[in-house]
């Protein structure tokens, strides 16, 4: 990541607060503010991602491409679908939806990641 | 929303903004579940690939990058636009709220062009469809043939979720249209942009495990 | 201390002190359900005049109690069953291997002096046996109860299990798993036989040509000889344009592929080389070799298999 | 909960008598006549799988089997499998119990979606006309399993049909799921704070939770198995570079939690159960209640133990072993607190009483035999024999059915407005508690002795076990029949029921029998922790 990319991303963080701490009162003007800087980010990791499909990564590594689309999701999630504000449980069923998802993708990988092929005798016949 | 109290209500509610609030938190419950559906058929990527990661990779260079990029900038945009229009019609304001939900609908209806219309299109032209003609043959063939079955089926499920978010946009649009809706009851217009914004993110994954994890040297 | 059920194997009466002690915790758990259910049911009865006392308003002090108590006994468990599954599927070195290929609804046996046999598995006690087996079609299971093991026969790969038995006598063998109409008629007989009478049996049943020689002829007909020499020996040797993988001597050793993973080549992984090559290629070889996935059948391919087993590298060329 | 008087008198009519055509039951958007709607629907496919049952049953009697053909008995057990997990064992208290009882004992009017709730209802019997046409024109013949490649390349039979029945039952599923969750966190009585609430919606809505975030994954794994077996994707496929075992990963990850499904709300009805006819608060609530949750948790991460033999990795079956007997501690605990309740009470031996007694004693059966296949090498040995067939059925149907007949019993003064005769109940739960024990008892041994299990025909050595399980499934068949009949006969003859005949805690009892449309004329206060029973003096001096 590029420094420049890093203040990109903290200040988006930092808004991120900002909208979560102000207080819920109606604004007299829309709240514009938050969604535009939401798009930019967005735009802005999607290009990182268009970029990463011309870098050399190994087969292996290339799942990491993933990671920009985590943080769009968590950009889309706060400030457009602005999880962070309304009741709790609205909060604790989108944290449910991510564990169970973690648990299924998690445990579901195990058994192909570890799956040996069936130990062989190693007592080689040479 | 203090101005809600004298809103009506469903009978089990104690006010308009205590239904309000349930219903929205019914909408983000649904959509955990819509998590965990698509979260099986991210499973069967990892599983189709892990398996067969040459030929996965191999399908996956076939994909039209450029058309999968500005389609994930179009569904950006659009759900960017809609919670605009939410925003607006919180401070009152119904004509921006139409205007940012007819904007929303056309950017939607945009990506279904370019995905079905112009993609799907050229796929079958190249047959890559995994049908008799496959064009990949050889060694690769067979990862080849699960990743465009993972491609179709993945695009052919969110394009299904983007027919239905075209029609509750269409809906809002109509109820806005009626003047139903105000800085007091908008209840349908959030619930529908969060599933709106919602589709926009099943994109933003599938798009990465379509157009970049099997592209490169 | 089985019921009805002989332990025809090794490994069968470590399981059932399994199951036994299994069994015997149960029974002291239903003695305490039960017996302080009907105790409770019988003192505290709505009209029994029993002093009651003071009830104990603190009821975290028990809660823990039996709450830990329940898990160190579960993690016991745990250990002792682990334990004997990872051992279950440890064959050992100097098995002798019998390949069994099931398909709607029958078992296919083959031993590597080129004897088949049907529903029926022969095989001489006081030495381990390995079971190298697949499916044609569905899954099924190979499933004995007298040796008290069991293991999913799929389609498109090799599972393998291990038993050691030193009784002789005919036993039962299930399909476990269901599979379709006749299900329930995909049984036949596991039979252990002396070391003697075995051999005795092997010579009666005996076709003339062994697994290995079975596989050499086909080795020439799939045009695999073309590449990797007419004795295994590695092309660009006579002529050849390709460079392919020696095979002599292959099996059981380790081999280094393309993507860096270290694998030893077992009956699995040249089944997995000759089906889908690409995702197996050794280090620097060109990725060449055609996919023969759907062109040779299990029985064909487990010829071949033999085969190449056979090829050890001291062999004169 | 103490803020209420009964209000009889007070009110005229109720729920079943505001609106008697048919139009006002088939548009009802009241939790309680939906309730209703769901009692009669699941009753009908309890029935068809009961008689499913028998066939299985009647067919084993002799070793070669007494149905001609093997490939009608694989279709009847798949039927049997089929109707009664999805049809009959998920939904059953859920829909029924659940839906009347949680409204009102959260002190609301009605849920949070009550036109959600019709719809699930309208999905549920369409799902289930789906399925019982499929079963008409052919069956299926996979075990409800279905499992892939013969699931989707080799079974005749209309596969792709029943799978459409199952996808859209699960549809019903979430949605009643979704609305139990909201409404227990949205519509509450002032007063009513989480530890106030009864063990009985705790259950609830750690079932839902299961019910909301597993079934889409079943909902998924069932359309790429219907495109399998249309198109040949090849994802279950190995012949095609898929992996067969994907599919089972994916199926038992909805369908091990959904044994929690049918389980937990058992857990819910005996813990109102034991101590109303205790007359004694519950033993350890905040125990049961957090081991409801954390069960709801744990039974997602154990899926694996179901494929121990299945050719996953070592690994994965080590730590879905272990993880096995982490959620086994939970329920242990659930049976050591129900003794304890009972511990100086002043136990009465009404029906619902005696139903749930039986619960704890099958159940216990069913916990610890579930010991003997999570330990990983006694697993290998009884797995996918009549060993695993007895462990299940004593969970679900010596457990659950045994809750379901116990709250049924229970709130079934309060739901007709009417008693149900008193000693056919108790008969009722006798006769059910002996003839499971015949019919399921053998089938341990069976198990043991290594009979697989969906088999047709069998060697003769396991006949004389087999006889005796057939011969106790008949006496199991009178006493399933017996609560059909005196309840039935209830509802026209029953003596009138008082609001509350137990004497019990709890809203649902604060409001006449049966309630009017809107449960309670005020909103309910509460005021008091649940089970106050009072002390046992004053019972003492009551009785």
């Amino acid at each position: 990541m590029t420094p420049g990319l890093r203040r990109l991303l903290l200040t988006g963080v930092l808004s991120m607060l900002s909208a979560a701490l102000t207080p819920r009162t109606r604004p007299a003007r829309p709240r514009l503010r938050p969604l535009l800087l939401a798009w930019v980010l967005l735009m802005a990791l999607l290009a990182i991602e268009f970029g990463a499909a011309f870098t050399p990564l190994g087969r292996s590594a290339r799942p990491f491409v993933l990671i920009p689309a985590v943080l769009m999701v968590a950009v889309v999630g706060t400030l457009f679908m602005r999880v962070g504000r309304g009741v709790t449980i609205v909060r604790l069923f989108a944290a449910a939806g991510l564990l169970w998802l973690g648990i299924l993708l998690g445990l579901g990988s195990l058994d192909p990641l570890t799956r040996t092929d069936y130990p062989v005798q190693t007592g080689n016949p040479q | 929303m203090s101005d809600a109290s004298y809103l009506p209500h469903e009978f089990q509610y104690s006010s308009a903004r205590h239904q309000a609030e349930t219903a929205i938190a019914g909408m983000w419950l649904f959509l955990a579940t819509e998590m965990l559906f698509f979260g099986a058929l991210f499973l069967s990527w990892v599983y189709s690939r892990h398996w067969n990661q040459a030929g996965f990779d191999a399908g996956a260079q076939q994909t039209n990058l450029t058309i999968g990029t500005v389609n994930t900038a179009i569904l950006v945009a659009s759900s960017f636009v809609y919670s605009a229009g939410l925003a607006f019609i919180e401070v009152g304001n119904k004509r921006r709220l139409i205007q940012c939900c007819a904007v929303a609908w056309m950017l939607g209806l945009a990506f279904l062009i370019l995905k079905f219309g112009v993609e799907w299109h050229d796929d079958f032209h190249k047959h890559l469809f995994p049908g008799p003609h496959f064009a990949i043959t050889g060694a690769l063939g067979g990862g080849a043939r699960l990743f465009f079955i993972f491609y179709f089926v993945g695009t052919a499920l969110h394009g299904v979720h983007m027919i239905g978010g075209l029609v509750l946009v269409g809906w809002v649009i109509l109820r806005a249209r009626r003047g139903e809706f105000s800085p007091g009851y908008h209840t349908p217009v959030a619930a529908v942009g969060l599933y709106w914004s919602f589709v926009d993110m099943v994109w933003i994954v599938l798009y990465p495990l379509i157009y970049l994890v099997g592209r490169g040297p | 201390m089985s019921l009805w059920l002989p332990e025809a194997s090794t490994t069968a009466p470590e399981i059932d002190h399994l199951i036994i002690a299994l069994v015997l915790i149960s029974c002291v758990v239903l003695a305490l359900v039960f017996g302080l259910m009907l105790l409770y049911m019988f003192k505290y009865r709505a009209g029994s005049d029993v002093d009651r006392g003071a009830l104990a308003d603190k009821t975290w002090r028990l809660e823990t109690a039996w709450t830990v108590a329940t898990l160190v006994a579960f993690f016991g468990l745990f250990v002792w069953g682990a334990n004997l599954y990872v051992r279950l599927f440890q064959p050992p070195a100097d098995a002798l291997k019998i390949y069994i290929i099931a398909k709607q609804w029958m078992w296919k046996v083959e031993h590597a002096g080129g004897q088949r046999e049907i529903d029926a598995v022969h095989f001489p006690v006081g030495r381990p046996i390995q079971l190298v087996m697949t499916s044609e079609d569905v899954i099924h299971d190979f499933s004995v109860p007298a040796f008290r093991i069991k293991y999913d026969v799929l389609p498109g790969r090799y599972e393998t299990l291990w038993f050691h038995s030193d009784r002789p006598g005919t036993y039962h063998l299930f399909c476990t798993q269901f599979c379709g109409t006749d299900h329930a008629h995909m049984i036949g007989d596991i039979v252990a036989m002396p070391q003697a009478e075995y051999q005795k049996w092997l010579e009666r049943n005996g076709t003339g040509e062994t697994l290995a020689e079975a596989g050499k002829t086909l080795f020439m007909r799939y045009g695999c000889s073309g590449c990797h020499g007419g004795n295994g020996a590695g092309g660009n040797q006579s002529g050849s344009t390709v460079r392919a993988p020696p095979l002599a001597g292959l099996y059981g050793s380790p081999v280094t592929l393309a993507d860096g993973r270290v694998v030893t080549a077992d009956d699995r992984y040249i089944r997995d080389c000759i089906l889908t090559p690409d995702t197996q290629r050794v280090a620097s070889y060109p990725p060449v070799m055609p996919s023969f996935s759907g062109q040779i059948g299990e029985e064909d391919l487990l010829d071949i298999i033999s085969y190449i087993k056979s090829l050890a590298p001291e062999k004169p060329l | 909960m103490s803020a209420v008087e009964v209000e009889a008198g007070t009110v005229k009519g109720s729920y079943l008598t505001d609106g008697v055509t048919l139009r006002s039951w088939l548009l009802t958007t009241d939790h309680k006549r939906i309730a209703l709607l769901y009692l009669g629907s699941i009753t009908l496919f309890f029935f068809v799988g009961g008689a499913a049952a028998a066939l299985i049953r009647y067919n084993l009697i002799t070793p070669q089997g007494m149905i001609a053909s093997a490939e009608t008995y694989n279709r009847i057990f798949t039927v049997h499998g089929v109707v009664m997990v999805w049809f009959f064992l998920i939904p059953a208290v859920p829909v029924t119990l659940g839906n009347f009882i949680v409204p009102l004992m959260l002190g609301a009017r009605d849920l949070a979606f009550p036109k959600l709730n019709l719809a699930s209802w309208y999905l549920f019997v369409i799902a289930g006309a789906v399925v019982l046409y499929s079963l008409f024109v052919g069956g299926v013949d996979t075990g409800w399993t279905f499992y892939t490649p013969l699931s989707s390349n080799y079974a005749r039979g209309h596969v792709v049909l029943t799978v459409v029945g199952i996808f859209i039952a699960g549809f019903s599923s979430i949605a009643t799921g979704l609305n139990f969750i909201v409404t227990i966190h949205r519509l509450r009585a002032p007063g009513m704070t989480w530890y106030r609430m009864p063990v009985f919606l705790w259950s609830l809505y750690a079932t839902s939770v299961i019910l909301v975030l597993a079934t889409p994954v079943l909902a998924m794994t069932l359309l790429l198995l219907a495109f399998e077996r249309i198109f040949g994707i090849g994802v279950f496929d190995p012949a095609l570079g898929g992996d067969p075992l994907l599919f089972q990963h994916l199926f038992w990850f909805y369908s091990h939690p959904a044994v929690y499904v049918m389980i937990l709300p058992g857990f819910g009805v005996v813990s109102e159960i034991i101590p109303a006819f205790s007359r004694k608060s519950l033993f350890g609530y905040k125990f049961v209640v957090w081991c409801s949750i954390s069960i709801a948790v744990i039974s997602f991460l154990v899926w694996g133990h179901h494929m121990f033999v299945a050719g996953t990795s070592l690994y994965s079956a080590l730590v879905f072993s272990i993880l096995s007997y982490m959620v086994a501690v939970p329920s242990a605990i659930k049976v050591f607190n129900w003794i304890g309740t009972m511990h100086k009470g002043f136990i009465h031996f009404d029906a619902p009483m005696l139903y749930a007694l039986g619960f704890i004693g099958l159940f216990t059966v069913g916990g610890l035999t579930g010991l003997f296949v999570a330990a990983l090498a006694a697993d290998v040995h009884l797995t996918q024999t009549y060993f695993v067939v007895a462990h299940f059925h004593y969970v679900m149907v010596g457990g659950m059915v045994s809750a379901f007949f116990a709250g049924l019993h229970y709130w079934w003064p309060k739901i007709t407005g009417r008693m149900y005769p008193e000693m056919w109940g108790r008969a009722g739960a006798l006769i059910i508690f002996i003839g499971f024990n015949l019919t399921f008892f053998p089938q341990f041994i069976l198990g043991y002795l290594g009979m697989p299990r969906r088999y047709h025909s069998y060697p003769p050595e396991f006949a004389v076990l087999n006889v005796l399980s057939s011969a106790g499934a008949t006496i199991l068949a009178v006493g399933y029949l017996l609560p059909l009949a005196y309840l039935t006969w209830s509802l026209f003859r029953g003596e009138r029921a008082p609001a509350n005949p137990w004497r019990a805690t709890g809203l649902e009892w604060m409001t006449p029998s049966p309630p009017p449309t809107v449960n309670f004329i005020s909103t309910p206060i509460v005021t008091e922790e649940p089970y106050s029973y009072p002390p046992p003096e004053s019972v003492q001096r009551h009785v």
